[in-house]
């Protein structure tokens, strides 16, 4: 067995790897959106693809995003594997109804007929410093939404590994890219990228004693810069990385929970209506005999997404969250 | 260079490189819809066709007084009839090959059935039952579209498709005069425009949308002057007439086939019922106008056409008649057998796999139901 | 003091009676969608405004959604207050991104200066045998879309107040009206309609002891029967009926919950992702130490909202409602 | 009557009240875009507004130098320079009287400036603290908009509203050619239309969406060309001649003033820098063709006719220029001044009234903030 040196990569390259891997393994997948081709999209995701598979296979399209996704349903309908990228969360609300109405039923109303293997690729979040509309996270909007499946990377690994399984899937999903952690580097073996797990699986990135932090995409390293730090105060956090919304793994967050007795659920999404309502309440549904605490959230406010200069505000960062495990009721234990 | 240095430099010129893109002259309809019956031209036409269409149009138009019937007997949910626009819905199935697609909005069930679905599965969804009742592969027909104009970007993808692959397929997409003022219509042409993507759009001007009349929905010339912005050509033609709709639907095809990309045909045409069996006409439209129509009859056209020139004598009439009588017994008599359902299809198709969420509510379910069996088997 | 004899209305005709009183106050106030004027509505909620205040104060639009919100929204910069009607549930998706991106956002990008005055109605939910894309929940859309105020009535009575209070909000309002509730008729004096209060307080339609059952819109009645049914088993529940899902009346609903100390949040919009995952969870973070059971949740299946002939499966009845109740730990009582 | 007794009744008819609704023809615009400069009709415009356009111009493509500037130096988050472009900016502008409105995209600062409102207020949005930094109704400019073509619904309601209450407004919105590829630019084209409301569309035409060419874009003849399809004018004009670009549209208002209903205004332009300046153009385009359109700069080519026609002496240009570079210095210190936030502004305008939940967050942040001042302190 050789073991192959392990290389930085950005999560924005192991995605272009993940695209032109699936490419070239199945000529039915086609990449297209707004810039995809000569620019290789403004975050470079689909870098060299337009050059290597040509423009047929990626494909830069009128800028009209119900256009897209409504003719990726139809390429799809027709047998291929097309993926779209969105430019940012909120222009992709244009084809909200080609998602809801369609992307999300077909299967559905076809009695399995007619799946849609597609995946619209969205980069999400702030954190980059974006002026108004290009820093929203939609992921609420899209688990409410029966028939779509959604995940989100969090390391460089998982990047390529999720991108390939949505690819692969016979169902519709989308792909949350955090856009801030689009530069963030990993140690990873381009060379020998992990088999391609189903979608569906969270994994705990640190394991503790004390409570456990659920969280997934950009809120990762920040809990566990969370839990690094609460080391100070005594506290032994543990992180689940949720990885996909859509199915959720309950086994995994209830097992933590059960362990821990104790969890704040963490994201930038705002927080009423957001993810954090259902994973809170799935949580004590399951496992109330073993709270100690009630199911915390620590979220982005309920506010539009504010401007570069106030988003440190919103963003849930390392205090906001040591605040919140502090409120866990830790006089309960004594 | 000062300001006054460029004296000498001064030559008005055109932006650079700028030149119109394609002509638009070729792209703009006629001013008046393309009729064939009645004119020389139908001289001309096969009478195979003729009868064939007759046929169709007799068929259909029965159909839809049948699937109204049944609404009223509570056999279907709701039917949004098609009486009065028979020749667009059977052209549009004619005009294709086998292999190309067809993508009906909800109205056209009767292009559905005239493209060879079982009448019964063409009407489940409008049924209240399973969805789309046919298999869309095997008959390359799109389920029934709801939201208005939103199959539209759908056909130019499958048609896109199509020809990426090689394949010698066209898709047909119809819509309403309504759906034209969607933004999906819109995307749709450009994009259909913009790949030159082997597919044609059928927009039935039927006057209304439910109670909205045309000049309420747009102030263009007609719809079909739409094409030239996208850089198609737009095609008018008289929807009543079915052998110049089928005629121009035939010719957009074939044009999409040879590679000459998308073609927009408005049909103008009338809806003589209801929106649906639920809609009361009377509230936005008068007695004289539906009579006008009346007099222009996609069925009685031809029938006119067919006597005038000799080609339809009683028996076949006759003959016409009785098939579509029996077509109507037998959708009557199959309508009238309750749909078996089994609730617990609700968890069947949403994925490929149920998840692990929908395994717990399939339990739940399953739990309600022998719940239920137990107490009808107590009772 | 003259008593005036109360007359039984449906909520059509209150809501009808709504608008034309809001019309007949204030000229600013403008009704547009698809067939509101000379059809007055498919749902016949418009019916006789064109006639009575002219086409140009009640007016059949072209058939575009964005386009009907969007000119809305210019209307409303201009100082008018559009009321826009949304044919079904499912045909408001395609103005999801005026809705998102500016009706929930004008009057915090331009702090202030610029408010958006206007109420966009949507028929909403299912129960009357419509075919497919006629009978979506969507609330939980709206909910997760800060700057947005989220109403429903289940009265007839509240039809009325609700639906002049949004009018009157100088805040969009998304007024969700439950389809089946239409017809639904009332004792209800239209000389003398309830004041105007303002949005944002639940109402307790039922005292009881037990359990709180917290609800709104379509299955408010059917709480209310769940109730009545309840009794049979000794149960006295309690029934909250929110009318104001943004904002949330987290006062009236926790003050019932720390009373009966046992909750379920019934609605027929999805579980996953949908509005009881945020309602459980607020309670539980407020009220953990006063409950018994986690609060849990009754709601419809994650599926495409299913065809007629089985929306009778899918819709929260009395009887899952009463196996709910069942399931809330009672034996932790003795 | 049986079919054949029918024969004798046999009288083709077109369908029942068809007429087209307008005659398309002087809805089509020519085939070459409109220009003034260089030809005949420049002797005749005014010289006063020649110089006053000249003046604009200079301004502006200062302006846009400094912003540009201002992003290297971090002092703004992003600038889309509308270099090259500034003719139909300041057109746009100059089109207007004070009460009529203005609806920008994110490209149109400098036409929000030209119209008058305080530069760092314009600036505001992208320099990344406040969104729109200027107050919309004091300067009828609506806030710049960053989702493409969703302002143009807006334009058209606002339009549509000033009419109903009788006043004499005309709403002027501003999209690119890729922003013409959206649902809401037909949309708000066909309410326009069929409302006959005063508003007037210009398309910037620059030949790119980012790195997507025209071509990729659309197949029309033009983008004017889509005017035919809504039943308004379509024009299409030289978008670097100024006195063109002013002239199309201010017969495009004073048409909408006068209750001619909507106009369509395709200006053909180039847009000389990047996207924004996080843009490499290189990537997409190459030198050459940015060379040709260098080359008829619309500073120039008007700078040329003011030459050529003496209208321009040193002193003049000197003036131009010297209150030019004095405007980017006032703008280069302004925006040199850091901006004063206040975080607990999040929740000051997401409603009339905070909701109870906002409340709670308020206090979160308030305890926040707080605990941070007293750690500062403490330090
Ligand atoms: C996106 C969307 N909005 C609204 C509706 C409700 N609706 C159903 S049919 C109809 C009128 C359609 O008119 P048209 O397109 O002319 O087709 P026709 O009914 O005349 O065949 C409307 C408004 C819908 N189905 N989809
Ligand atoms: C709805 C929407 N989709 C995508 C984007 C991202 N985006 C910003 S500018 C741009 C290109 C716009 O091109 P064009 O309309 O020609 O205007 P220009 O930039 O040339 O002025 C794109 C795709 C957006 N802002 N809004
Ligand atoms: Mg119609
Ligand atoms: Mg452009």
């Amino acid at each position: 067995m050789t073991t192959v040196a392990l290389k930085p990569a950005t999560m924005a390259q192991a995605l272009t790897r993940a695209l032109r891997d699936a490419m070239a393994a199945d000529p039915a997948v086609h990449v297209l959106g707004e810039d995809v081709g000569t620019l290789g999209g403004v975050f470079r995701v689909t870098d060299g693809l337009a050059e290597e598979f040509g423009e047929d296979r990626c494909t830069d399209t009128p800028l009209a995003e119900a256009g897209i996704l409504g003719t990726a349903v139809g390429m799809a309908m027709y047998g291929l594997r097309p993926v779209v990228e969105m430019q940012f969360d909120a222009f992709a609300y244009p084809s909200f109804e080609q998602l809801a109405s369609h992307v999300a039923k077909m299967r559905n109303r076809t009695r399995g007929k007619l799946p849609l293997p597609l995946t619209v690729r969205i980069p999400y979040g702030g954190g980059i410093g974006g002026v108004e509309h290009h820093s929203d996270s939609s992921e609420a909007y899209y688990m409410a939404t029966p028939g779509l499946h959604v995940v989100t990377p969090a390391t460089v690994a998982d990047a390529y590994g999720l991108l390939r399984a949505a690819i692969a899937s016979d169902d519709p999903v989308v792909f949350l890219e955090p856009k801030r952690l689009y530069w963030s580097k990993d140690s990873w073996n381009p060379q020998d990228p992990r088999p391609v797990e189903p979608i569906g699986r969270a994994v705990v990135r640190r394991t503790g004693r004390s409570a456990t932090l659920i969280t997934y995409g950009p809120s990762v390293p920040v809990c566990l810069e969370a839990a690094e730090a609460a080391r100070a105060e005594g506290w032994d956090l543990e992180v689940v990385d949720l990885r996909s919304l859509v199915p959720f793994d309950d086994e995994t967050v209830c097992a933590s929970v059960r362990r821990t007795g104790r969890a704040v659920v963490v994201h930038e999404s705002g927080s009423f209506g957001g993810p954090g309502g259902e994973i809170a309440a799935r949580v004590t549904e399951r496992c109330f005999h073993h709270l100690e605490a009630p199911v915390l959230r620590v979220a982005g406010f309920d506010v539009p997404y504010p401007p570069p200069m106030l988003e440190r505000h919103h963003l849930p960062g390392v205090d906001r969250i040591l605040d919140a495990v502090a409120r866990l009721q830790w006089e309960a234990e004594g | 260079m000062t300001v006054m240095e460029q004296r000498g430099a001064y030559r008005p010129s055109p932006p650079p490189a700028w030149q119109p893109r394609t002509d638009p002259a070729p792209l703009l309809p006629d001013a008046e819809p393309y009729r064939v019956l009645g004119t020389e031209a139908a001289a001309k036409a096969d009478p195979e066709l003729l009868r064939r269409l007759y046929a169709h149009l007799v068929r259909g138009r029965r159909y839809n007084t049948q699937a109204t019937a049944l609404t009223k007997q509570g056999r279907l949910a709701v039917y949004p009839s098609s009486t009065g626009q028979e020749a667009c819905e059977v052209a549009a199935a004619l005009a294709l090959q086998e292999r190309d697609w067809l993508f009906p909005s909800y109205r056209d069930t009767l292009a559905v059935v005239a493209r060879g679905v079982d009448p019964v599965q063409a009407l489940t969804l409008l049924r209240g039952d399973w969805h789309t009742g046919y298999d869309p592969r095997e008959h390359r027909t799109a389920p029934l579209s709801t939201p208005l104009a939103t199959q539209l970007p759908h056909a130019v993808g499958l048609a896109h498709a199509a020809r990426l692959k090689g394949d010698d397929v066209v898709a047909l997409a119809m819509v309403g005069d309504g759906g034209t003022s969607e933004g999906d219509f819109h995307e749709a042409l450009n994009f259909a425009a913009v790949w030159q993507a082997p597919v044609v759009f059928l927009v039935q001007n039927n006057g209304f949308a439910i109670s909205v009349p045309l000049a309420k929905q747009t102030a263009a010339p007609s719809l079909a002057h739409k094409a030239v912005g996208y850089g198609m050509p737009g095609r008018l033609v008289d929807g009543n007439d079915a052998v110049a709709v089928h005629e121009v639907l035939t010719d957009a095809v074939r044009h999409a086939r040879a590679g000459g990309g998308p073609t927009l045909v408005e049909a103008v045409t009338y809806r003589i019922d209801a929106h649906t069996n639920a809609d009361d006409a009377t509230r936005y439209r008068g007695d004289a106008e539906v009579e006008a129509w009346r007099d222009h009859d996609p069925v009685k056209l031809l029938e006119r056409e067919l006597s005038g020139r000799g080609l339809l004598d009683e028996d076949t009439v006759t003959a016409v008649r009785e098939d579509a009588e029996a077509m109507a017994a037998r959708l009557r008599e199959r309508m009238n057998q309750d749909a078996a359902l089994d609730p617990m299809d609700l968890f069947a198709h949403v994925y490929a796999e149920p998840t692990p969420q929908l395994r717990e509510q399939q339990a739940l379910l399953r739990a309600e139901l022998a719940a239920e069996a137990e107490e009808g088997g107590a009772r």
